[in-house]
């Protein structure tokens, strides 16, 4: 069951703290936001959301990101840039997005979202051990580690015979090197000298 | 050698309360120059006037200093009591020591001591004073109007009117501008031609009024109270004298087909027309670009049938020259578009809406065009695809307006309102139809406009969705409207039959290049700016310039008519005198000095510089220098700031002057 | 050890620069060029003006060629007669002298032919002229130079000038500068300034001071003080850099001539400095309507505005 | 209101170049409204802030002003279109070179004030005057003042070499 | 004489899933003259997840790209809209905004070029070989084929980064298929998301939004969709049997990369092109059409 809080506006309340963090990372501004809703009516995904895009910025710009998060629109967004490309007020809403899921992922862990949160973990996981993808692998290691096992089954002996999923890969020579990147970003970030 | 006279107010108790008012006069009059100071209780009283005026004649004085009130309060006073004593007013001076002393300390010792400094300040520029003489400047009583919309139609008739001859250019061939192409006018829904076409009669018919249609302003010289326009009447090839306006030509011009744009492209014409039949002046011009005769040398119908042989192919464009003494700019708007713009512009297109190709999309001003009984389907509401009548049909409103991607932030003022009156006209020509209007929010304040609104959803239903669209598709004979209500939080998806765009309101192309020939302002959209947003909001900061209508910034009828009137108001004010008086606080270029690198002109906010030659006795050029035309001059001193070699001086306030006092401490 | 720099190509600038001259002088598209010859001392250079088209051989480049010849072209100066089209030999230092004097009004560019020098750089000081061009003798403009190629000329020899990477010696010394405190800057500067003995060699040789009659020199009011009293010299070289702030491009020609050594140039790069960070102008690089000074937008910083 | 007054040991000079529209207005309005502040300001009168050449800063200075405020409208308030956008632009540009050459900017102080915020001339004259002071005399200009000898050092070999000829 | 030469980029999912578009791609290119060479050892761009997740890290593996494309000599040329998309994403960020870029440069512990040129392939084949050009070396124009041209989301958005195209009405894939004598449809979902993101993690979505597109692109009469990414192929052919269970459809639309269709009117053979790789089977349509 879904109830819908009442909003106790105050200074303590809105955490705007929260949202220039969104705004530095995302390098865009919800203040420039006036709400005429462009954003939710191209969207593919807003079906899918609780919150359509133009209230996910809405409650940005009261400082309740609880309330975005606690949901799964931001989970949803499928990064197709149609809103910030149609945007009247150049509000860059995909990287917002991207920003609230970083903070998120930072704030609350897995959510009840983590189907997404998970393959794009395993993605990442799979660039810092092979350098590249294996979607063979990738796919695999998402359906055991989802508990889905006989999901898209029936794809996979149809692609290996047209060549699609290789089983073995080249080692990449850079290896080192792209781990370092994961290890500096992850200093930079103990160190608080990057979000 | 200077005599100085130096008089100290009391000011009743108000200086003398904080101010050893005695000692001050005693201190300053032992100052080189000064030769008499004194003090009294009310300088501003009559007495204290007189005692001025008896002291400047008795003894001589050369300048005088008044120690008192700020000179914002009495300076003007005292000036003139100065004037009477036969001293030039610009040699006195006032020295402010109430509100800048006596008021804001309040020990008596500093407070003395600082009154003392300023008064001394004031003693040591006053030296340095110079006479100056008040400049007068003639006024020619005609006045020029730049466009023949609604704006410039009213300016026009306020100042013929009221006496003066008017100079009216219009640059189409009709006056009458958007306003003609009007269907009917919130928020009363009276018909716009029945109310303009009778001004439009008493433009041409008007005594004063001299009308130039087809003819556009080429060339501006001169500053307020004489400018020398000339304008440039371009050829019509029909002579307007000859013509009675029969019509005989344009029933038998053999090019038929070209596209009005009077009806927004949906009607045609001939190519010999007049843009819509209530045009005035009612006499035709030939649209050289499709006239066979001109394309080929053949045809020559229009003249051979033309009975008082109006038709001229020789014409020529002609130049004339105009002298007048005010100008209105009136030159209206143009309509956004939502087609693709070229790369690198700074505003863009909507593709998302199909780039303009979707021919069921249409801006407002084809919806009147279509629901105007005199327009291209008498009335109907008809698709420009297929002439069915549209049954659902889709408002969206702020289309450019208040997108800042879209190189537009501000917000268009009248789609609000036209918008909701479009609705109602689709209603009552529509009856089995629905309306939908997508809209952020109703900017609807007016006299009667919020009720008007209202009554478009109350009364006549239509269905106005918060949200706007994100994309417009054509699927079969309908199109796809993409929307979504923020109110309810979903997305809103129409099939339309038709899709009205609410599309900006934009200054007229080529705004920038008239300002420059004006020599006026304008924003970085291009609409012209007014001297001061709230206080003067009807003039150009460029003296004997006025503006009305929306080439100022976008406004609705009642609103143009009355900025017009105002405009003609200012006109009559001016040419209320037969000479301009201002004070003479104007900058001055000394010629020996100026090196011509016309720092001054780039800066001077008026544009009151110009480059002047100076030749010798055989006409040779010796050299070229700087002049401040002291008609157009605002007084700022921007430019003396500026020039490297202060070759230009503001009088009141030169450098001697400045030096003066800053010595004096 | 010092390295030398390599300009070899100037003997085939040299050429080309002969070659041009004298073919717009005998067409007579120009009625007289301004260039530099040889001087009587050896390796030295002047400036000269010829115009005959035999003459022509006399020009020469060699990196003892300092001189900014803007400054013959300006009004106050009327070195040069008015009339007919003339022809300037011009390094990219002058070049931006040239295109600030033409947003001044004070040239036009159809009334010039530029021939414009592929240069490496010249000598600091041309005590001794044919003293070698080194990482060291070199002058410290040509060591931040930007333009050793000049663009929009009318003609330029096809020669490409070496160009070795540099200590950039006026930024290091701006940089140090700024981080002193205020009451050592003081300190640098009344030092400097306290040596001038008001020649006004700076003032002669500068393209910009175009002024017929300089603000400095007037006496009603006396603006800055004429005396080279160490207050009048603070004074002259304060409002003389804020003159220049904006136009001047640092052909450094000002401390060249200098012959106290006050390092003049230093104050002109930091304003130079200071309004590209805050107008984002750079002087000489084109043809500005306008001058940051003389423009602005509503958008400026105003920080320091309370 | 009253202000306890205090004795101290040094009254700075401050030197105010006002535009007559807002800022002059504005202290007239501190004036009519009894404000008080500290009695060290002179008020110079301009049109506008547009006429007031950084010259006119140094030569304040120069005649031994402790501190300058330069005081004007409110960019797009100006009376004159644009003469404070102008004027704001010089003095970005001329304190940035009085910095450099050894001016503490803390001496000039510049404001936007309205004819409507008297409140706030008080506030800025009062502030600099006791900012400056803090900071005790300009002595900087004075002891320039005073010098009249040719001072500068021999400090470049150039110029030693030229010494020892003479 | 090849004039042209780039850097090559290949991204993951041409060694992996979207082989056949590599192999075109190569071939295509070979037959053109136009010279490539793969960026050595490059790696995975990070695609969607790693700028859904850590932009930091997203930039930071583009940049090291960038750096490594910097070794071969040339323009970058990348075939996958995700990877064209990120790379040239990475290079507008870090242009604009210098906090950005100062943490890239930490987690590379490498200054950061930004200078090069990326170039997608639509890009080289219509604007630096140019239409006329490739014109010229039709053998077989793709005569009655009626083609409906799939952008996606990436190719072209947002507005002032790729700058491949115009963002809401693109026309360098319809302009590069009239060069080669193809006929292309107007449709209604050709910028539409085909929801790749969500392959992994959420195919019921992804069966809903490319249902969507197929749908319309039949709809427009289409006998084929091309396409110029993996990611979207991967939705539209591989995934389109099932689709067709799911909303008892039938649309049996091939999906063709960009470079097999080129080749095929070059005169590639389908060896060359990989078209056996490709799901739903072109071959009945090719030979209907007489082209196979």
């Amino acid at each position: 069951m879904h109830k819908k809080k009442k909003m106790i506006i105050s200074q303590e309340t809105m955490d705007i703290q929260f949202v220039r963090k969104v705004e530095a990372l995302s390098g865009t501004s919800v203040r420039r936001c006036f709400q005429c809703g462009k954003c939710s009516a191209g969207c593919p995904m807003a079906t899918f959301m609780e919150h359509p895009p133009n209230r996910v910025v809405r409650l940005l710009q009261l400082g309740q990101w609880r309330r975005i998060i606690e949901g799964r629109s931001i989970w949803y967004c499928a990064s197709c840039e149609t809103c910030s490309t149609r945007c009247p007020n150049k509000v860059h809403l995909a990287s917002i997005m991207d920003a609230l899921r970083k903070l998120s992922w930072d704030a609350e862990g897995p959510s009840k979202e983590s189907y997404v949160q998970l393959a794009n973990k395993l993605f990442l996981d799979n660039i810092r051990t092979y350098g590249r993808q294996y979607e063979m692998r990738l796919a695999a290691v998402f359906n055991v580690k989802s508990g889905q096992f006989l999901k898209d089954m029936m794809l996979g002996p149809k692609l290996l015979s047209k060549g699609k999923l290789k089983m073995f890969h080249q080692k990449n020579k850079n290896m080192v090197e792209i781990d370092k990147i994961f290890s500096r970003i992850e200093e930079m970030r103990r160190k608080g000298e990057a979000l | 050698m200077s005599r100085i006279g130096v008089f100290v107010c009391h000011c009743g108790e108000n200086i003398s309360r904080t101010v050893d008012v005695e000692r001050v006069a005693a201190e300053v009059g032992t100052m080189p120059g000064v030769a008499f100071a004194t003090d009294y209780k009310y300088m501003c009283s009559d007495p204290g006037q007189g005692l001025l005026k008896k002291a400047i004649q008795e003894q001589k004085l050369s300048h005088i200093v008044v120690a008192a009130c700020s000179p914002r309060m009495h300076e003007k006073t005292f000036r003139k009591a100065a004037e009477s004593a036969g001293l030039n007013p610009f040699l006195c001076e006032i020295a402010n020591i109430r509100e800048h002393c006596s008021w804001v300390h309040e020990n008596r010792e500093e407070a003395t001591a600082k009154a003392v400094e300023i008064v001394g300040m004031m003693v040591e520029r006053v030296k340095k004073n110079r006479v100056l003489p008040t400049i007068t400047v003639p006024v020619t009583k005609r006045s020029l109007v730049i466009g023949g919309g609604i704006a410039g139609i009213q300016a026009a008739l306020d100042i013929a009117d009221a006496g003066h001859d008017v100079v009216l250019v219009e640059r189409e061939p009709s006056i009458g501008g958007h306003m003609a192409q009007l269907s009917e006018t919130f928020p009363t829904l009276d018909c716009s031609q029945c109310i303009m076409t009778p001004k439009m009669v008493d433009v041409v018919n008007h005594p004063k009024i001299k009308l130039y249609t087809y003819a556009e302003v080429e060339h501006v010289e001169g500053y307020i109270g004489n400018f020398q326009i000339t304008i440039r009447k371009k050829a019509r090839s029909v002579d307007e004298d000859k013509c009675t306006g029969c019509g005989l030509c344009m029933e038998k011009c053999p090019v038929r087909k070209i596209p009005n744009q009077f009806d927004c492209n949906l009607g045609l014409r001939p190519a010999i027309y007049v843009p819509f039949p209530q045009a005035v002046p009612n006499t035709p011009v030939i649209d050289r670009e499709h006239c066979i005769k001109f394309k080929t040398g053949k045809c020559g119908l229009c003249q051979k049938i033309c009975g008082p042989g109006a038709v001229d192919y020789e014409q020529e464009d002609t130049l004339i020259i105009e002298p007048v003494g005010a100008i209105v700019v009136a030159t209206g708007f143009d309509l956004y578009s939502i087609t693709e713009k070229p790369k690198g512009s700074s505003i863009k297109g909507y593709g998302e809406f199909g780039h303009g190709k979707i021919p069921d999309v249409i801006d407002g001003m084809t919806f009147e065009r279509l629901a105007s009984a005199s327009g291209p389907t008498g009335g109907k509401i008809l698709r420009p695809s297929d002439g069915q009548e549209p049954k659902q049909i889709v408002f969206i409103q702020c289309v450019g307006s208040r997108a800042r991607e879209k190189g537009i932030s501000y917000c268009s003022k009248i789609c609000c309102m036209y918008t909701a009156k479009h609705t109602m006209l689709y209603k009552h020509k529509v009856h089995d139809g629905q309306a939908y209007v997508f809209f952020m929010d109703a900017r609807v304040p007016g006299k009667s406009y919020d009720e008007f609104w209202r009554r478009a959803i109350e009364d006549e239903e239509a269905v106005y969705i918060r949200g706007m669209v994100s994309r417009l598709y054509q699927k079969g004979n309908k199109i796809v409207v993409m929307g979504s209500d923020i109110s309810v939080g979903v997305q809103v998806e129409i099939e339309a039959d038709m899709v009205v765009l609410a599309t900006a309101v934009q200054p007229r192309t080529g705004a920038d290049s008239l300002a420059q020939k004006l020599g006026i302002s304008y924003d970085h959209y291009h609409f012209y700016s007014e001297a001061h947003a709230k206080l003067r909001p009807v003039e150009c900061a460029t003296a004997g310039i006025y503006l009305a209508g929306t080439c100022q910034g976008p406004k609705d009828i009642p609103d143009t008519v009355s900025q017009a009137s105002a405009a003609a108001a200012k006109v009559m004010t001016l040419f209320a005198k037969d000479k301009l008086e201002r004070e003479p606080i104007v900058a001055k270029v000394k010629e020996a000095g100026c090196v011509a690198c016309f720092y001054c002109k780039k800066v001077c906010p008026y544009g009151a510089v110009e480059e002047k030659e100076i030749r010798d006795r055989q006409g040779n050029l010796i050299k070229v220098v700087a002049y401040v035309n002291p008609g157009v001059c605002g007084g700022c001193g921007t430019c003396q700031a500026t020039c490297p070699s202060k070759s230009v001086e503001l009088d009141g306030y030169t450098d001697e002057q400045i030096v003066a006092m800053i010595e004096a401490l | 050890m010092t390295h030398a720099i390599d300009t070899s190509i100037y003997s085939a600038v040299t050429d080309a620069i002969r070659g041009e001259a004298q073919r717009i002088l005998s067409e007579g598209q120009v009625s007289a060029v301004v260039g530099y010859a040889a001087a009587r001392r050896k390796g030295s250079a002047q400036p000269i003006v010829i115009n005959q088209a035999d003459d022509a051989a006399k020009l020469i480049f060699t990196p003892a060629c300092v001189n900014n010849l803007a400054v013959y072209l300006t009004k106050a100066k009327k070195e040069i007669p008015k009339t007919g089209k003339i022809g300037i030999v011009v390094k990219g230092c002058d070049l931006k002298a040239l295109v600030g004097l033409m947003g001044e009004s004070q040239l036009k560019r159809e009334n010039l032919y530029l021939i414009g020098i592929p240069c490496a750089g010249v000598l600091a000081s041309t005590i001794q002229p044919d003293k070698e061009l080194t990482h060291d003798s070199i002058a410290s403009k040509c060591r931040e130079c930007d333009v050793h190629l000049p663009t929009g000329c009318d003609f330029l020899p096809s020669q490409q000038p070496g160009t070795p990477e540099l200590e950039k010696r006026y930024a290091a010394e701006i940089a140090r500068l700024e981080t002193m405190t205020p009451a050592e800057r003081w300190k640098y500067w009344k030092e400097q300034f306290s040596k001038c003995i008001k020649c006004y060699a700076c003032r002669q040789v500068c393209p910009f001071c175009f002024c017929e009659q300089c603000l400095c020199d007037r006496n009603k009011p006396q603006m800055v003080e004429t005396t080279p009293r160490p207050a009048g010299n603070f004074a002259w070289h304060v409002v003389r850099a804020m003159h220049l702030a904006g136009r001047c491009a640092g052909c450094a020609e000002c401390e060249r001539v200098c012959p106290m050594d006050i390092p003049l140039n230093l104050l002109n790069r930091k304003m130079a400095k200071e309004l590209k960070e805050l107008f984002e102008h750079e002087a000489g690089l084109e043809v500005n309507e306008k001058g940051p000074l003389a423009s602005f937008s509503e958008k400026d910083d105003q920080s320091f505005i309370k | 209101m009253h202000v306890e007054k205090q004795k101290h040991d040094f009254e700075p000079k401050i030197i105010a170049f006002v535009c007559t529209w807002c800022t002059y207005a504005g202290a007239d309005l501190a004036g009519t409204s009894r404000m008080q502040y500290p009695a060290n300001v002179r008020v110079l009168k301009f049109p506008c802030t547009g006429r007031i050449d950084p010259v006119f800063i140094l030569k304040a200075f120069q005649q031994g002003a402790d501190g300058v405020l330069v005081s004007g409208c409110h960019p797009g308030d100006c009376h004159y279109i644009a003469g404070n956008f102008h004027a704001r632009r010089r003095f970005a540009a001329f304190r940035k070179l009085l910095e450099f050459v050894g001016v503490d900017l803390n001496r000039l102080q510049f404001s936007w004030v309205s004819a409507a915020e008297g409140g706030k001339w008080v506030e800025v004259v009062t502030e600099l005057t006791e900012r400056v002071r803090d900071m005790g005399p300009m002595q900087e200009f004075k002891e320039l003042a005073m010098e009249e000898q040719w001072s500068g050092a021999i400090n470049t070999p150039e110029l030693q070499e030229a010494y020892n000829q003479i | 004489m090849s004039t042209l030469k780039y850097s090559y980029y290949p991204g993951c999912s041409l060694h992996a899933s979207a082989g056949e578009y590599d192999l075109s791609t190569r071939e295509l290119f070979k037959e053109l003259d136009i010279a490539l060479v793969e960026v050595p050892d490059w790696f995975c761009c990070g695609a969607t997840p790693a700028h859904n997740v850590d932009e930091l890290l997203s930039l930071s593996l583009c940049a090291k790209n960038l750096e490594l494309a910097e070794q071969v000599e040339g323009d970058l040329a990348v075939a996958c809209a995700a990877c064209f998309s990120r790379l040239k994403f990475t290079q507008h960020t870090l242009g604009e905004n210098e906090t950005k870029r100062t943490q890239v440069e930490k987690a590379l512990d490498a200054k950061v070029r930004l200078d090069g040129n990326v170039k997608h392939l639509l890009d080289i084949l219509a604007r630096d070989l140019g239409l006329d050009k490739l014109a010229g070396v039709v053998k077989t124009p793709l005569k009655g084929l009626k083609v409906a041209c799939y952008y996606g989301c990436l190719l072209t958005r947002p507005p002032g980064v790729p700058n491949l195209d115009c963002v809401e009405a693109p026309t360098i894939m319809e302009d590069l298929l009239a060069a080669v004598g193809a006929e292309t449809v107007s449709w209604t979902h050709r910028l539409e998301c085909c929801g790749a993101n969500f392959t992994l993690s959420r195919p019921g979505v992804v069966l809903q939004l490319t249902n969507a597109i197929l749908e319309s692109a039949k709809a427009a009469g289409a006998d084929c969709i091309m396409v110029a990414c993996p990611l979207c192929h991967g939705n539209l052919d591989i995934r389109q049997q099932e689709i067709e269970g799911v909303y008892k459809a039938d649309y049996k639309l091939p999906v063709f990369y960009i470079t097999q269709l080129v080749g095929m009117a070059c005169g590639l053979t389908p060896e060359r092109l990989g078209l056996e790789a490709l799901i739903v089977d072109p071959k009945t349509l090719l030979k209907e059409k007489g082209l196979l």
